[in-house]
């Protein structure tokens, strides 16, 4: 047996319940440092989440979060410093302004805005990491699979 | 071909206990472009380091991935292992399967599932990574200095006493700043001018400082190790060169009405002046607003007015045709220590967020002073030579009122932030004016006493102990004049009375502000400020006298109020960063930085827009025969941070980020 | 210019001179005052110290009332009132989970779009208004203006003039040619509403507030607040025992404006006062043929 | 028509400028772009309610045959000056290297080619917000300028519907609109705020959105094309009028001006100096949606 078919039997989701897929983009000073810190300190969380660093969530475009749906993606985190705390000053800033257009759009494009979460995480809130990682994946599995999306493709006329 | 080698950690068992580490290099294993892929008990060991050698040079790996711990743990460990195979530092990366995966999960198979992704996310990204080399510039050793208070003037000492040149900038005729207005200085009682003096002649002597007083900052240009500073000599009217500071010019002045900058508008001095008698440089300048031969100028007459001074001059030093001039000075590093100035309770302010006091009649109820006002009074060089007396008629008054906080934490006057300084002055002010009055009786309004300090709090308590100064907490609710007397209406919050009484004068503590003007050198200086106009630290904590501009540093009460040890500590400490800086003939930076596809840009100039750094440029694309052909952004490496805001930005994606290009991020989601 | 009008419970028992003197010589002065159909009480007496949402809600149900029946300005006289109304209507404004809300206990829509406007800030906008239409001018009068504490403040919600140092009535009295004078109690608190709980302290910060109108020699202190009258006018008697000095007259803002326009002191209400008027009203009667003149 | 004409032939005459972009009559009773650069050219141009086109593209920077003509004077109605303040904005255009002449619009048709007169029934959509006013850029003012009275855009009732749909029906319905595009962005084209020298929709390494016309590729280019816009948009609806596959795409413009003027109050603004949203911050910009 391969270890590939040995992780497919005992996978959660066999149990029968939905484990959804969530991609996190989250920057590399606050955020990123802050889930180090709920490691070191062992804070327990959900495992779905994968998870891309980036310099600073102004490096955060919003075709990340498209893509990653389109890569089924059944959720997505974006994650940054507070404002106020930005290493490099203003990237959440300007962020936070595109953002708050992205998560109007979605809502209009009648995209469930619940599948993303945009939190602010220091580097000092391991447990708030955890706890925006657990809240999404929750409340992402009580959505369901996104197959609005990733039946787009099949779906083209 | 991509030939990239996988090396999964075990940890010991803080990775292997949860995360099947062998599964997860042999599922890597099958990856395509991934040619070697091991585990081991100790990657960041010896022979762990050494795996990883040599299998870039056994399989020539052209990319790294390590699957460990966070890589703000050991990505410097094992990118220098890389480099030490021979191969480009950037081409190795970190999956974090410790801290992100082994760490916060329970489940063996989910938490293996979890590590084979991220380790495939950062082979795909690494396939993508382009061999980076660290970004070099030139540094000029040499620094400037802005402002020539007590934190310029140490900033500058101890530069130059470190063996490097300094341009020390100040916008008076004389450096020397508040410090040398005030009297005694808590918590010691120790003369101001007294400590201060011997300072301002070793700048003005030191070999390595080059000082220009009467002079501002008109512009800056550059970036760390290479700033361009252009400087605004003001025209003094006086040929430094030939003055020898004999005072003859300020004798025959007749115009002597004018108050006295120096002495807070209670001394007189002439319309050629030198501020003060301990002035560095002692030259003197002509204040042309209120010279009579100049305002006949202004005024266009053609007949010359007195010139009592120009004839007086022995050395024929008064020159009233000089201009102003500008001077280039290159510098590698800048020190901002432009000080502070007082809260006027004035009906007119200079900001809207700031609203005066009507309830103490806008300023307009004689001897009501502020604080250094009373400096000025108390201090034996000062207009009454040390004797307390009151402006308005000059009786000694027996009873004292000073406010606490006039204007500070006090949002609906426009300022939050404490002062600082103010409980330790007025404290200081008690007791100077015990010493001087002995039957006088002072008297304090406070909100609390912030006295924290070595001697601080023991300074206070002398005040109210030893020298009898009654302190009452509360606020004053209105002042006004009242025949021979100041009337006050207050409160006692800790009694919960009412309370109404006579002063002969009253001292207002008013709040320390950022001097005029900060707003546009922080432009010039593209450092970021706070809305009261206080220059930023880079970090609170951690970086408090850099600024989010490399290569300008803060020290002083520009950046917060601050004390005098305070602002001397910040200032030698911005002189070790310089140090530190200017040791090296070139800086190294991390390569991390924004590049433009020129090809490609639109010239919309939104990253340009969105730089906290000011990195972006404008570049001028010309043809073979010298024609310019057009403009692009262009990034300049020395500048750019490596934030990447402009990259999203950017609507034609005409930018990329080395380290963090699209090409990586999307590799790394496709392989989510 | 026409405006709604707010006159609160003081303008109809206490206050019955200020609202009779403001209606008598509103006309005089092109002022029309439409009373707010069905209003109902501020909330002044103790409802803002013991439910936040009451205390909105109350003057709030005024204020809809007010944007129902097409009222863009409401004209509060009584300090109280005015204090209550434009707390009501800036939070209101600030707030709009707070407008949901209050909308649904009010069970009808409310934006607070109507403004809240003190008498001191109607009469000083029409000073004009007033100057034209004074018939006995009440030059060599001096008068100390008081403005107490809601009138002005606090800062936020009565924005429309400097708080710490107002001129408005100082404004109105010269328009009606008399001389206000300068003095230094003008905002000083005179008790409000513990006339009858902390008599002590009214007593203590009225007597301070009345001798120093005396001091700056005024004829007679002008208020535009019910509760300032009663506390300055019913209580002066005590306030000056054992104190040297003549009574000070205690006036609305309206009976001065009224007596400038040549309305009867009776009918002005000023009979009615505890400090006696007839001294006061002796002065304005003798001085005309001079005035005039000047 | 003869004003515009006449300072046109000045123009040109003097050698004030090379080229002036207005409206001339084209095939069918409409009008279509036209390039004058002779005084005797000038007299071919039109201005009524068929002239629909947003002539400020043509000072695009893509549009480097236009440029060749020499220093252009371009003729704009009101709806135009936003989207020519918005290259200036941008320094796609420097407010000196064009002349711009403004014309009194009272309005344009939806459909041109329909040969009907304006009216309420027929007037384009972005009319019935506009003030008509004259721009302050303008250089020459062409007719007295008037207000098109015509009620509130139809777009907004529209929004209005979606908005009270649930996020599937939503969903649904974008892509039933979008299941019809055939990626001809000819959207793109014809935006005069679209001035990339390269799209990043044409961008293939690393492409982040799929250029063949499937559902999926399609939601991704409209979404990035509606970010691309928000808060530069002037809502001059030509994306619309042009697409040939009829996707309501004002709708989306529509929506984002709404989200950029009640988040960032910001509207389309004909003064190249009052800055975009975007590329701009405020400290408190409203964050209730980030936790």
């Amino acid at each position: 047996m391969s270890t590939a078919t040995a992780i497919e039997n005992k996978s959660p989701a066999s149990a029968g319940r939905f484990e959804p897929r969530i991609a996190a983009f989250v920057c590399n000073w606050c955020t990123y440092t802050g889930a180090d810190l709920a490691g070191t300190s062992r804070v327990q969380m959900m495992p779905n989440v994968r998870m891309v660093r980036l310099p600073c969530t102004g490096r955060i475009d919003t075709a990340f979060i498209i893509k990653a749906f389109e890569r089924g993606a059944d959720g997505v985190i974006v994650s940054g410093c507070h404002p106020g705390d930005c290493h490099y000053s203003e990237g959440n800033y300007h962020a936070r302004r595109r953002f708050a257009m992205f998560k109007e759009l979605m809502n209009f494009m009648g995209i469930d805005e619940r599948r993303v979460t945009f939190s602010w995480v220091s580097a000092s809130e391991g447990r708030k990491w955890g706890d925006v990682v657990d809240e999404t994946i929750e409340r992402v599995r009580a959505l369901g699979p996104f197959d609005d999306y990733k039946t787009l493709l099949e779906e083209t006329p | 071909m991509s030939r990239i080698g996988v090396f999964v950690c075990h940890c010991g068992e803080n990775i292997a206990r949860t995360v099947d580490t062998a599964a997860v290099a042999q599922e890597c294993g099958k990856l395509p472009g991934v040619i070697h892929s091991v585990d081991y008990k100790y990657m960041c060991s010896d022979p762990g380091q050494l795996m990883v050698k040599q299998a870039i040079a056994e399989h020539k790996l052209t990319g790294v991935v390590v699957a460990a711990c966070s890589p703000h743990m050991h990505e410097k460990t094992f990118r220098r292992a890389t480099a030490g195979a021979g191969l480009n530092p950037f081409l190795c990366e970190m999956a974090n399967v410790r801290e992100h995966c082994s760490w916060i999960h329970e489940s063996r198979t989910a938490a293996t599932e979890k590590a084979i992704d991220a380790t495939r996310m950062i082979v795909e990204k690494v396939k993508r990574n382009a061999p980076l080399s660290p970004i070099h510039i030139p540094v000029t050793r040499r620094a400037l200095v802005i402002g020539g208070g007590i934190a310029g003037i140490q900033a500058a000492l101890d530069i130059a006493d470190g063996g490097r040149e300094v341009v020390l900038v100040e916008k008076e005729p004389s450096i020397g700043g508040h410090m040398s207005q005030l009297s005694e200085t808590f918590p010691t009682l120790d003369c101001s001018q007294c400590i201060l003096t011997p300072r301002m002649v070793e700048a003005f002597q030191h070999p390595r400082i080059k000082l220009y007083t009467y002079s501002e900052v008109e512009s800056v240009d550059g970036y760390i190790g290479n700033f361009k500073v252009t400087i605004r000599k003001k025209a003094r009217s006086v040929d430094e060169a030939n003055c020898n500071g004999c005072g003859a010019c300020q004798a025959v002045c007749p115009n002597k009405k004018i108050p006295s900058e120096f002495d807070a508008g209670l001394g007189k001095r002439s319309a050629i002046y030198v501020p003060f008698p301990q002035a560095v440089p002692n030259i003197p300048v002509i204040d042309r607003e209120r010279c009579s031969y100049f305002r006949a100028k202004a005024k266009g007459s053609t007949k010359v007015v007195c010139g009592k001074c120009a004839e007086a001059c022995g050395k024929g030093a008064v020159h009233f045709d000089q201009q102003d001039t500008l001077v280039t000075e290159d510098v590698g590093a800048i020190v901002v220590a432009t000080g502070y100035r007082l809260y006027d309770i004035g009906k007119d302010q200079d900001s809207e967020l700031l609203k005066g006091y009507g309830e103490y009649g806008y300023g307009t109820v004689p001897d009501v002073i502020d604080g250094m006002q009373f400096e000025r009074l108390a201090s034996a060089s000062g207009p009454t030579a040390g004797k307390i007396l009151r402006p308005s008629d000059g009786k000694e008054p027996t009873s004292v009122v000073f406010l606490q906080c006039i204007g500070s934490r006090d949002p609906s006057k426009g300022i939050e932030y404490c002062s600082k300084i103010c409980c330790m002055y007025v404290a200081k002010h008690t007791m100077l004016y015990k010493h001087k009055v002995h039957h006088g009786q002072a008297t304090v309004f406070y909100m609390d006493i912030r006295a924290a300090g070595k001697g601080y709090d023991e300074f206070t308590r002398r005040a109210i102990e030893e020298d009898g100064a009654r302190y009452v907490r509360g606020r004053v609710s209105r002042l006004y004049r009242d025949g021979e007397v100041i009337k006050i209406l207050g409160f006692d919050t800790l009694s919960g009375e009412p309370i109404e009484m006579d002063a002969d004068m009253v001292v207002l503590a008013t709040a320390m502000r950022p001097q005029a003007g900060m707003a546009e050198l922080a432009q010039k200086l593209s450092v970021s400020y706070d809305k009261h106009g206080f220059i930023n630290e880079a970090h609170p904590k951690l970086r408090p006298v850099e600024t989010n501009t490399a290569g300008v540093f803060v020290a002083g009460a520009c950046q917060s109020p601050r004390d005098i040890p305070d602002s001397v500590a910040m200032a030698s400490a911005t002189a070790s960063k310089i140090l530190g800086l200017l040791s090296n003939e070139q800086l190294e930076r991390e390569p991390t930085v924004a590049r433009v596809d020129e090809s490609t840009c639109s010239a919309c100039f939104h990253c340009e827009r969105v730089c906290a750094y000011g990195a972006v440029e404008h570049k001028d694309i010309r043809d073979r025969s010298g024609n310019l052909v057009r403009v692009v952004a262009s990034v300049n490496k020395g500048v750019c941070q490596g934030c990447g805001t402009c990259l999203a930005t950017c609507p034609s994606k005409s930018l990329e980020l080395d380290g963090f290009t699209d090409a990586q991020i999307h590799a790394a989601i496709m392989a989510f | 210019m026409k405006i709604g009008y707010f006159p609160g419970c003081s303008l109809h028992s206490t206050g019955r001179e200020f609202n009779e003197s403001l209606r008598l010589f509103a006309p005089a002065i092109g002022l029309e005052l439409e009373e707010i159909k069905d209003w109902n009480c501020c909330g002044a007496t103790s409802a803002h110290a013991t439910n936040h949402l009451l205390s909105i809600a109350l003057p709030a149900r005024s204020l809809a009332l007010a944007e129902e029946q097409g009222m863009s300005e409401v004209l509060a006289p009584c300090a109280a009132c005015y204090s209550r109304l434009r707390t009501a209507s800036v939070e209101l404004r600030e707030n709009p989970s707070l407008q949901k809300e209050v909308s649904e206990v009010l069970e009808r829509p409310i934006a607070a779009t109507a403004e809240v406007r003190s008498i001191s800030e109607v009469l000083s906008r029409m000073t004009a208004d007033i100057r034209g239409a004074v018939v006995q001018p009440l030059a060599g009068l001096k008068l100390a203006c008081y403005y107490g504490c809601l009138l002005v403040r606090p800062p936020k919600i009565a924005s429309f003039e400097d708080s710490e140092m107002p001129t408005s009535l100082e404004g109105i009295v010269s328009a009606c040619g008399a001389e206000a004078v300068h003095w230094d109690r003008k905002l000083d608190c005179c008790g409000g509403g513990m006339s009858l709980s902390r008599t002590g302290s009214v007593i203590r910060l009225g007597r301070s507030i009345v001798s120093d109108a005396q001091k700056a020699g005024a004829h007679a202190i002008v208020v535009a607040c019910p509760m300032c009258h009663s506390n300055l006018d019913f209580r002066q008697r005590a306030m000056l025992k054992g104190q040297e000095g003549e009574v000070v007259p205690v006036l609305y803002i309206t009976q001065i404006v009224g007596l400038a326009l040549g309305l009867e002191p009776e009918k002005l209400g000023l009979r009615r006062h505890f400090v006696k008027t007839a001294p006061f009203i002796q002065r304005i009667t003798t001085v005309p043929a001079t005035a005039q003149e000047a | 028509m003869n004003e515009l004409r006449q300072l046109a032939r000045k123009l040109l005459a003097d050698k004030t400028v090379g080229v002036v972009i207005g409206y001339e009559e084209g095939q069918g009773a409409v009008t279509r772009p036209s390039f004058a650069t002779s005084p005797e050219q000038a007299e071919k141009l039109v201005f009524d309610a068929r002239c629909v086109q947003n002539l400020a593209s043509y000072l695009s920077p893509r549009r480097s045959t236009v440029r060749s003509l020499g220093k252009p004077a371009v003729v704009v109605k009101a709806c135009d000056a936003k989207a020519l303040a918005g290259l200036i904005r941008e320094a796609q255009v420097k407010r000196e290297d064009v002349v711009v002449i403004s014309v009194a619009c009272g309005g344009v048709l939806a459909d041109p080619r329909s040969g009907k007169a304006l009216s309420e029934a027929m007037v384009a959509d972005r009319c019935r917000d506009c003030d008509g006013a004259h721009t302050s850029l303008a250089d020459h003012k062409v007719g007295q300028a008037k207000a098109p009275a015509f009620g509130s855009p139809k777009v907004d009732a529209r929004l209005a519907e979606l908005q009270a749909m649930t996020a599937p029906q939503r969903f649904a319905f974008f892509k039933s609109v979008f299941s019809e595009c055939t990626r001809c962005n000819v959207c793109r084209e014809v935006c005069p705020m679209c001035f990339c020298a390269r799209c990043m929709a044409d961008k293939s390494e690393p492409q982040w959105i799929e250029s063949s016309p499937h559902l999926r590729g399609n939601f991704a280019w409209h979404m990035l094309r509606a970010m691309h816009l928000a808060g530069r948009c002037v809502g001059c609806n030509e994306c619309e009028r042009a697409c040939p596959a009829g996707i309501p795409l004002s709708l989306i413009t529509r929506k984002m001006q709404k989200v950029v003027s009640e988040r960032f109050g910001y509207s389309p603004s004909d003064d190249p100096n009052v800055p975009a949203p975007t590329g701009a911050f405020r400290l408190d910009d409203a964050q209730e949606f980030i936790r």
